[in-house]
């Protein structure tokens, strides 16, 4: 039994003020967050790709991915579609009102395992939220890491999120490349026009010694496996994310249960290799 | 938790400073215009009568009802215009049958009598609004508080 | 320490004694149904009793249960865990029972120690009972269980007629066999022998239901035809998974009374029910029937084994019967075996 | 009952080769002696799994709900009480009377599992069932019982109004001619004549022990509703939370939205793993219904629909 994660009461949320609010498109808007006690935060501990449990106290919880990477201190970062009935009371929040937040939970990326390797980032809508954590995480310990290739696409301008950073940001570092797509074509837009897949079958980054991390809706992400299968990645370098209701996020409450698995606590990152060992469910 | 030895219904009031809670759904055409016409024309009415508007007494589910009981009210009411004026022509035949059936399956679960009442009182009856008014809290009065169904007096028993 | 006695008609002062000093929760019938509760005296404790509708898994991790109070109208919102419960005793286990809360301890005593179910667990010292008789749906032989042994109980008594065995199996069980002593007596020796005789007919009289390859079977049937064929006369009710003594499987939910303050709850939920995996926004991994009686059967025979290495069901039989539609797991292993 | 039986086998085995129907929906043997299952046939080949006996309990009109988007015709296959399930769904069109093929099987009563469980070993298979008059004798792999009927049968068959089933496109077995025995309510009026505080306590004590299997509701051909409000997200009409003011919304509610809707076929009541006499909410529903709207048991006719659907000028006024 690993006991590595103890806290003395798992499903107990912390106060934290909503301290930024940046809006990314007309459903997403990207939350900056503090603790109320700062010793919790510095004990977080979050890794990227960790998620955390946020909730308003009265409407409920949800599993929301961590969009800021660990490298940035002193705040936390939430980016958050307005979906349901809790996100749609969080994208009423201004800064100032509280949420309560649990966690870190589940696994993170390999950004170990990426070391010394190329990187190729594949994302689609808000499926760069995940992603941006650790393509921060990357970008601010840049010499240990080998080329970066970002392929982010969205419905429509409007839709992409992080604009500052796909942009202005993450192009102006060393050796990084940043390619965007909309789905169709539109006034004003002088970029690539098409789905993600086929834009990333069209740039045809060279595979060697490359680690591609993908994220975005399950249709993108189906055919973003099948392009990478076809450039002949191995199944055990391909990582992506996979997501399912979940409401303890300590592997419990037995939502996110899929096979063995218990995707708040082995997941949510998987590679290609671990999904194909999983019943498809999900 | 467990249904206790003592009474499951009301206790008395164990303070003299309970005061009873009511829970008014009025439609809009008839009795909430009676309602307005008893306070224009300054009927005198004990307070503790709060009204909901809702467009007809048809539009009342009897889940509000049961909604109001679990959050606290200690008498609900349901007032329409009278059976032949409804503003939507039928709403309220409805309405009579529904509640009627429904005051029984009431009373047959162990609600007492009282507890919930239909009315109609039409938008110039401003001093049946007030009599009736009065009648319900003197009713809800001498049935003291409503512990029944109440969301916040369950017995909690750790265990 | 040594295996001790206890005279028949001493047992209600046994449990008058612990049940004054201390919660007792034992079997009680009413409206002809047997239920665990918390009793102030060995008055009306049944001990012919086969199975309790719903199993004593309720006093760990019950049907719904406060996890913390807050009032957001404090500046600090003023979260507080739930108080945890007293000290307490548990009368009346089955074996099948006790092993269902050892499987549950796999899953709230990992990672993230769960410690509203931990703090009911340390807090409670189990008395299980043998059984000497079973209902005939009973199969807790196939997992391993007999009804005379009930590891991870504190106690164990078990009816030798004129006599109760006591087998003290903890240390928590010898403090309260010494708080007992008065009434207690040594066994003369004769207790084990005289147990294997009393067992014997519930041993006998269960279902024989072997559970040989069964797993391995199932690690190739996701897409088995049989899920389908079986799901046609599922009601989606969670009758199977409410009364079942291993699902654990739960939601979490606000409540407020439309003010500030209020609590969080959680309570069980079945994986019956469409809204189980039904995501905001929709997408939905299991929609169907199908889908949902596969998660649960695959989730106590294969994925619970590969996880946790035993399996997550102990034949208690409950689900067998009470079932509306005779959807039986014993039926459905038997059926896997067939399958070529 | 053999005789029955091969009815029943040939005339499904005839609508499945003659394509009138694509799935018969019956009986076939369950898991024990004294249980029998929902079988869904979709080949002639298979029909040999239908059977009839006094424990077929179940109703299995809700099936057609479910299966009302496969194509083809279904046959499903009904006793007396289950047939008035049929108008219910066609009643609120949730299946057209033409997607559906009625086979009725005349029935004298039912058996209880529970009430046999506690007179027989209900284990092993079913051999055979004969009917002695007032005893049943049961041959099953475990040894012959012979158990009395009137202490075996399901309280619902004690008051059935319906032997013969009220609608059917072919009817296997001889038609019953006892003479129903129309329920007079005796139990509700004593339940009515008890005292506020009594009814209370009755009622709360039936309600704490509800577990929310929502088995009642998913039995119930009467609750076809797309999404039940008791599944319902936003607004939460009910709390999850399992306590006895939840457990009391929910079971007012599930019964008054079967109020005058109710075909009273009971199958909640056997359903209901806790054992709350649900059957007399819906019981007293129906007496009040037909005492003051002078309603026809719900689903005995091809017309009709809820009584609380519609009105007459001179319906009884109490609300002045």
């Amino acid at each position: 039994m690993c006991s590595t994660r103890e806290v003395a009461h798992p499903l107990l949320p912390y106060p934290a003020t909503v301290t930024k609010i940046i809006d990314e498109t007309p459903d997403v808007k990207t939350f900056q967050v503090v603790f109320d006690d700062p010793a919790i935060l510095e004990n977080f501990g979050n890794k990227p790709g960790q998620c955390a449990m946020l909730s308003i106290l009265g409407v409920g919880e949800a599993m929301i991915s961590i969009t800021s990477s660990p490298t940035r201190k002193g705040m936390l970062e939430f980016s958050i579609k307005k979906i349901g009935r809790l996100t749609s009371v969080i994208h009423e929040l201004d800064v100032g009102d509280k949420l309560a937040i649990r966690g870190p939970y589940g696994n993170h990326f390999p950004f170990d395992m990426m070391k010394g390797k190329n990187c190729l980032f594949i994302a689609g809508g808000i499926g760069l939220a995940p992603l941006r954590s650790l393509i921060d995480y990357v970008l601010d310990n840049r010499d240990d890491y080998g080329r970066v290739d970002i392929i982010y696409g969205a419905r429509s301008y409007a839709d992409l999120c992080f604009k500052y950073d796909i942009f202005d940001r993450w192009p102006k570092v060393k050796d990084t490349n940043v390619y965007v797509t909309i789905d169709r074509e539109e006034e004003g837009w002088d970029g690539h026009v098409g789905f993600v897949p086929s834009y990333l079958e069209e740039l045809n980054p060279p595979s060697e010694d490359t680690i591609p991390v993908t994220c975005g809706p399950p249709i993108m992400i189906k055919f973003v496996l099948q392009g990478l299968d076809k450039m002949g990645y191995k199944d055990e370098d391909i990582i992506t994310t996979l997501e399912m209701n979940m409401r303890c996020g300590i592997g419990k409450c037995g939502r996110c249960n899929i096979g063995e698995k218990y995707i708040c606590v082995d997941g949510p990152v998987f590679n290609l290799a671990q999904i194909k060992q999983l019943p498809p469910e999900f | 938790m467990s249904v206790s030895e003592k009474s499951v219904l009301n206790q008395k009031a164990e303070s003299s400073a309970w005061k009873p809670k009511i829970i008014g759904f009025c439609c809009n055409w008839c009795s909430y215009a009676g309602a307005d016409l008893a306070g224009i024309s300054r009927f005198k009415q004990p307070p503790y009568l709060r009204i909901i508007r809702v467009p007809c007494s048809g539009r009342v589910n009897p889940v509000y009802v049961l909604r109001a009981f679990q959050k606290g009210a200690d008498g609900v009411l349901v007032a329409g215009c009278h059976p032949g004026d409804c503003h939507y022509a039928t709403g309220n035949y409805f309405t009579r049958r529904r509640f009627l059936i429904f005051k029984r399956l009431l009373e047959y679960v162990g609600f007492e009598p009282g507890r919930f009442q239909a009315r109609w009182i039409s938008g110039a009856e401003g001093q049946k609004f007030a009599d009736n008014t009065k009648k319900v809290v003197d009713d809800i009065k001498t049935l003291g508080p409503n512990k029944r169904m109440r969301l916040d007096s369950i017995p909690q028993i750790k265990y | 320490m040594a295996n001790k006695s206890l005279k028949k008609v001493q047992l209600k002062s046994l449990l008058d004694k612990i049940a004054g000093s201390g919660q007792l929760i034992a079997p009680i019938q009413s409206d002809g149904i047997t239920l665990f509760k918390p009793v102030q005296s060995g008055e009306g404790v049944v001990l012919d009793y086969q199975n309790a509708v719903i199993p004593p898994k309720d006093f760990f991790f019950p049907q719904s249960e406060k996890m913390f109070s807050y009032d957001t109208s404090d500046p600090t919102w003023a979260i507080k865990p739930e108080e945890g419960v007293p000290e307490r005793v548990l009368f009346g286990a089955r074996p099948c029972d006790v092993k269902s809360i050892l499987l549950l301890d796999k899953v709230f005593d990992a990672e993230f120690r769960d410690d509203i179910y931990i703090d009911k667990r340390n807090k409670t010292t189990i008395i299980a009972v043998s059984c000497n008789d079973c209902r005939h749906t009973c199969f807790c032989g196939a997992f391993g269980i007999s009804p005379g042994e009930a590891e991870g109980a504190d106690l164990l008594f078990t009816d030798l007629g004129g006599r109760y065995l006591v087998e003290v199996l903890t240390d928590k069980g010898s403090t309260l066999a010494a708080e007992c002593s008065d009434l207690l007596s040594d066994d003369d020796g004769n207790g084990p022998a005289a147990k294997e005789k009393a067992v014997a007919p519930a041993k006998e009289k269960q279902m024989n239901i072997d559970l040989e390859g069964v797993k391995a079977k199932l690690d190739n049937m996701f897409e088995h035809p049989i899920w389908a064929e079986e799901s046609l006369r599922c009601l989606g009710c969670g009758t199977c998974t409410f009364i079942c003594p291993t699902c654990h499987c739960f939601d979490i939910v606000d409540f407020n009374n439309q003010s500030s303050i209020g609590y969080r709850y959680r309570c069980a939920d079945s994986c019956q029910f469409a809204n189980f995996t039904r995501a905001a926004g929709g997408h939905q991994p299991r929609p169907s029937k199908m889908e949902r009686i596969r998660q649960r059967f695959m989730h106590k025979l294969r994925y619970f084994v590969d996880r946790y290495g035993d399996f997550g069901c102990v034949g208690c039989g409950r689900c067998l019967e009470k079932c509306p539609v005779n959807l039986d797991i014993a039926q459905i292993i038997n059926k896997v075996k067939e399958v070529g | 009952m053999k005789k029955v039986i091969e009815n029943l086998r040939e005339t499904a085995a005839r609508l499945l080769q003659n394509k009138e129907a694509e799935v018969v929906i019956g009986w076939g043997l369950g898991s024990e002696a004294v249980r029998t299952q929902p079988v869904f046939i979709t080949s002639p080949d298979n029909v040999d799994k239908l059977v009839w006996n006094p424990f077929c309990v179940n109703g299995l009109t809700k099936y057609l709900s479910d299966l009302k988007t496969r194509p083809g015709k279904i046959a499903v296959v009904v006793k007396g009480c289950d047939s008035r399930g049929i108008y219910r769904l066609t009643q609120d069109n949730i299946i057209p009377r033409d997607k559906v093929v009625v086979i009725g099987i005349p029935c004298a009563g039912q058996m209880s599992y529970t009430k046999l469980a506690s007179k027989m070993d209900v284990s092993g298979q079913l051999n055979d069932v004969e009917d002695k008059g007032e005893d049943l004798l049961i041959k099953t792999s475990k040894g012959d019982f012979t158990v009395k009927k009137s202490e075996v049968l399901l309280d619902k068959c004690l008051t059935c109004e319906h032997h013969n089933p009220v609608v059917a496109d072919h009817v296997v077995g001889d038609t019953i001619n006892t003479c129903p025995t129309p329920d007079n309510y005796e139990e509700i009026k004593k339940f009515e004549a008890m005292s506020t505080e009594e009814k209370a306590r009755f009622w709360l004590s039936q309600f704490e022990r509800c577990i929310r299997c929502y088995a009642c509701r998913n039995i119930c051909p009467g609750c076809t509703c797309r999404e039940c409000i008791f599944d319902a997200i936003k607004p939460d009409w009910v709390g999850k939370e399992i306590n006895v003011s939840e457990n009391e919304l929910f079971h007012l509610t599930r019964a008054f939205h079967l109020a005058g809707r109710c075909v009273d076929c009971g199958e909640c009541d056997r359903v209901c793993p806790m054992d709350i006499p649900i059957r007399l909410l819906n019981k007293k529903l129906l007496k009040d219904c037909k005492e003051l709207f002078n309603m026809e048991p719900p689903g005995s006719t091809e017309e009709g629909g809820s009584v609380l659907g519609q009105y007459r000028l001179e319906d009884p006024e109490e609300f002045m």
